[in-house]
């Protein structure tokens, strides 16, 4: 599906190549999470983005440092995107003690606010008005900066986008709404979900809506990069991410309310391969992507090993983090 | 009538044989359909009742509950779910200020017949917002029931009187016990407000609810090799609970704990502790002591759940206590 | 504002004298009621419909007895309408014993399951799950009947309108969703509130949507006639009824937020007064209105004396009554 | 410093000191602005702090305390108002799921500083929906602070410490409370958690927060009459609890009555109850007493509510109680 706006300003290869990199290394990273979780070497469940990877690198890619963004229980992607420490999220996913969240939060929680990253959420939607309230926060410290709020096709359901839409309308907050529609929302289709449109919604509330083939990452990163200078200077904006969900909707899902031809369509559209195709076009080497693929999976290779080595978090650590220290408590 | 099975499908059991006895039953929920529910709670309903009476949602909780209200308003017994404990916060005025009260201030003209299943619990490592046992919270608002079967049995048939009760009830399930196998008894008789002895005793009562009752057990097991008969009272409904058989327990043993997997501070043990402790002052010779989860978030990490979730060592510990 | 669709089959003058009744006794009632809270008789806070008695009417008046209706905290006019007994609404308001709900809910608690009113609400945008679940009963049952979900412009703005509406259009639901747009939300203007419109709203989720002039009797009956029928063959409306409010949000509010061009301008818009311009036009007499605004007033006053002479509501019976009687609590 | 005032103007001047002290501090709710608040609350402070700072906000209250902890987690203070306790039922995965835990589930990356003010409790016949008393939800959750001044001192003083507090504070005012007159003293130690002893006595302690107080100060007036000293505690804190100030006032009375407005059953005085009969067991004379409202919703009739709410006469009759 081609992007709805013309494409002015195709991002030079080299560019084209670190976001590459940051698919690659999602990819590598998910699909290593999908082994580990099989062999129960992560607990409790976790939601992998493999096919979306060029969501999170073109929007990831297209922040300013001081932008923010919160994301979704299947938000690995936006945060390695954002350049989180690799040893940090593997020692967070598997749950010990040095992970970014200390154990405490696993694949669901992860967030680095030195990063602004307000965190992967459990509660479907739930993102939505945490964005929003980023963005009122920049607008009103006048930060220059942009958040975005990440939420999947089976989100829109939920009340929080009308009403969060309708905040950022009001307010012409520097905020995008990025939909990462995958197709599916657990076990069911988006046709049986939702009756409307993001596109039809974004005009209800007058937010400009753009659509984008969300496995062209030349595409997204275009897209991202112009839709987020929009919202910077000039107010809410949508970017909905037409993308696929390869895997389950969590690992061990066997996908039975899936159609054979989907899934044996899937890798057709890998953004992953696509992205690959065309820097070779633009002449980037085969080896230069090799070499890339060697440094992510080493990279891995080390921070999987630190996870590993890496000690079980303390109760009584975690305990004293439920509150911050502060003198009031000493006071009156 | 007995026959091995597992929680889950005592569930799916009592919703299908519900359906079949009540055309006005129906369900509703995320996934519950298709897809037989995220934890096969629903599984072959669809097959077995159609599309009309079971329903896939959209991802819209507050309006799940809500429509249950309206449903159960005009002629419908609905029976919802909503996936996780956790996610009762966005359907809290529903459940509060719609269902529990509906009957109340239009002044007894009407019932709201409707059920929430809910699975509460840690023990699979799913992190803060998908573990909590909120339970307290609707223990604490007049016009609702608040139910937490722990066995294969109950989950049965205080699903099916659930379902029957006039009256909106929270059903909590707990997810670990989902695998739990036990026999079923269909033509158990079907009542609100019971508690079960689930082991006699005559040293110390410990009165609990949902999966720590398998810890109380435990505990029990090991108290029993000291020379400790601990009584378990399995108290099955949270609202209302049950007084008489609380009462008449501690009467007999005069020592209590009471142990549950919510955070204990504010907890539905506070209130059964107090009630304990001012009713039968002078009945007690220890203080009532209580096993809950600490006042943290529950933790991901497996070391860290496992440090958070009250255990058998923590029950025999309190009730030592109590003997001390 | 003219209505968006053509009238093809004006209301008769009888069937519009009858409703002109029903708006007169909205309108009596609610002065009554006013006067009655600036003396104390009431206690709580009300919130009247005066100027909107054109929706309550002509909604209600479309309905058929199977169908059912959830309101708002302003819903007087529309139980009223729905022929709720007089003395029993008085007593209610009051807090009285023999109230339609025993004095337990007042003004913000009006309900009448006999008549398939499910209650006014102290909670904006409540009704609209309500009348989304009472439609689905609808459907299941096969009853033939539509339910009505009323709620202000201010209520657009929670996220239920948005999980509703997709509900609906998912289940093509017997449905109709009936805004009274009086430009206000408490203080705040409509401008301020909300950011998209019902029509495009309705568009987005493909439900059919319909503006009407709220302070045209016939128009709103004639569009809510269609719009109830379109709803109960084939699926979900939109009834937007552009209306005012004459009165403060609640009584005793100075509205000091009003310009006073808005308020002296109210009364050149009153349904009461345009439609009894039609009536005459169409050859009903003077004595005829007249006598209908005695015979209303006649019924308030007995009404009024029977509420004032009824005793306080019994606490017992009261308590008696959160739960339902049932054998189960004897059980197992 | 000091100067009479009403507690609504005292919640006023707080924010706006506030406000002036520190430019991370801003507001929003549902008409705060403009329009000043539905109970003047906010009054003022549109003009004195702009636009930017204090914005009226659709009718979205899960939006809206939601929007307060990204706020919160991104350099600001906000204070944001839910215009009627009942209505924090929408917004309870904003509080509970997100702002609670977002501090412990990132590993302590982070704090949440914003305060959710809320009005609760009856005398205004404001009926079922617009009266309730809910805090007992909030003091069950880990990473959340609950305080419900009663004196227009504290209204100032606790609300300031509120705002510079570093985690989420639910902050509860009662509105029947609002028009109450009193002395403001700015310049107060500003803290978390402790309780205040509100009046010294030594026969009986009445433990309280909230509307209530004044209750307890007329019963203790009473109970004067028959020679009975009554030492009342105002709690000002919920959670955390002052278990230092109850203890030790119970430890030198040995009997103990808690009385608040809300639903009695699984409500605060549960929890403060069972800790005082557990952890006091020997020190007390009597049963721990609790006054709270009856298990049912809060009725609109002037009548039924008057007989609904906690009163002097109920607190005076508990007191004897334990000291029959
Ligand atoms: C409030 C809430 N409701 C339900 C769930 C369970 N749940 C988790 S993911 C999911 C589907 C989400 O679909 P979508 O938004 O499309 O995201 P995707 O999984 O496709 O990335 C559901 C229903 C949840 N976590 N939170
Ligand atoms: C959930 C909720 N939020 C806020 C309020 C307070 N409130 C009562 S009426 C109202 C304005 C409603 O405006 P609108 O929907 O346009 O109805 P109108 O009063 O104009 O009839 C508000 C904010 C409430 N009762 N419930
Ligand atoms: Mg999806
Ligand atoms: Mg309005």
């Amino acid at each position: 599906m081609p992007s709805s706006a013309p494409r002015n300003d195709p991002f030079p290869p080299d560019r084209l190549l670190a976001l590459h990199r940051t698919m690659q290394l999602i990819r590598a990273t998910e699909t290593t999470l999908s082994k580990l979780f099989a062999d129960s070497e992560i607990p409790g469940f976790i939601h992998l983005s493999v096919g979306q990877e060029a969501v999170a690198a073109g929007v990831i890619g297209a922040l300013a440092p001081q932008d923010t963004f919160a994301t979704t229980h299947r938000g690995h992607g936006h945060v390695l995107a954002r350049g989180v420490a690799l040893d940090l999220f593997f020692k967070e996913i598997m749950g010990r003690a040095g992970g970014i969240c200390g154990g405490r939060g696993g694949s669901m929680h992860v967030a680095d606010l030195t990063l602004g990253v307000l965190g992967a959420n459990g509660i479907v939607g739930a993102g939505l008005p945490l964005a929003t309230g980023s963005a009122l926060a920049h607008q009103t410290r006048r930060s220059g900066g942009v958040a975005v709020a990440f939420f999947g096709d089976g989100a829109m359901a939920e009340g929080a986008l009308h009403e969060c839409l309708n905040m950022a309308a009001l307010w012409r907050l520097p905020m995008v709404f990025v939909c990462e529609n995958n197709g599916w929302s657990e076990f069911s289709p988006t046709s049986r979900q939702f009756a409307a449109t993001l596109d039809k919604l974004g005009a209800a509330f007058g937010i400009p809506h753009r659509q984008v083939d969300g496995n062209d990452l030349a595409a997204v990163a275009q897209a991202a990069t112009e839709v987020v200078e929009a919202a910077r200077s000039d107010g809410p904006r949508i970017l909905e991410c037409i993308t696929t969900r390869w895997h389950g909707h969590f690992e061990g899902d066997p996908q039975r309310y899936r159609n054979a031809d989907e899934i044996a369509g899937l890798p057709e559209n890998d953004p992953l391969r696509r992205s690959a195709e065309a820097l070779l076009a633009a002449g980037i080497e085969e080896q230069d992507l090799a070499a890339l693929v060697a440094s992510v999976d080493s990279d891995i290779a080390v921070a999987l090993e630190a996870a590993r080595a890496d000690a079980l978090p303390d109760f009584d650590a975690a305990f004293r983090d439920v509150y911050t220290p502060t003198t009031l408590t000493a006071g009156a | 009538m007995s026959k091995p099975l597992r929680y889950v499908n005592a569930i799916a059991q009592a919703l299908s044989d519900a359906m079949a006895a009540d055309p006005s039953v129906m369900l509703f929920g995320e996934d519950v359909a298709a897809a037989g529910g995220p934890f096969k709670a629903t599984r072959g309903l669809l097959d077995t009742h159609g599309p009309e009476r079971v329903r896939d949602t959209p991802i819209s909780e507050a309006s799940i509950v809500g429509a249950a209200v309206g449903a159960a308003l005009t002629g419908m017994r609905p029976v919802v779910e909503i996936m996780f404990m956790d996610f009762v916060a966005l359907a809290m005025d529903a459940v509060v200020n719609q269902a529990a009260k509906a009957r109340f201030m239009f002044g007894g003209q009407c019932s709201v017949p409707m059920v929430l299943r809910t699975p509460h619990g840690g023990g699979l490592n799913a992190g803060p917002q998908h573990s909590q046992c909120l339970e307290a919270w609707f223990a604490h608002i007049p016009g609702l029931r608040v139910v937490c079967p722990a066995t294969v049995a109950d989950a049965y048939s205080l699903l099916r009187a659930s379902i029957e009760a006039p009256d909106p009830v929270v059903f909590v399930e707990n997810k670990a016990l989902y695998a739990l196998q036990g026999d079923l008894d269909v033509d158990a008789p079907r009542g609100i407000g019971k508690a079960r002895i689930d082991r006699p005793g005559r040293h110390a009562t410990i009165v609990t609810y949902g999966a720590t009752l398998y810890a109380a057990r435990a505990a029990a097991d090991r108290l029993a090799q000291d020379g400790v008969e601990a009584e378990i009272v399995d108290l099955r409904w949270i609202q209302p609970w049950d007084e008489e058989a609380v009462f008449a327990s501690v009467a007999k043993t005069h020592r209590v704990v009471i142990a549950h997997e919510a955070v204990q501070a504010f907890g539905v043990g506070a209130e059964i502790a107090a009630r304990i402790a001012s009713d039968l002052f002078d009945e007690l010779d220890a203080p009532v002591l209580r096993v809950g989860a600490p006042f943290m978030p529950i933790p991901f990490a497996k070391s860290l759940e496992a440090a958070y979730l009250p255990d058998a060592d923590r029950i025999v510990a309190a009730v030592k206590d109590t003997l001390a």
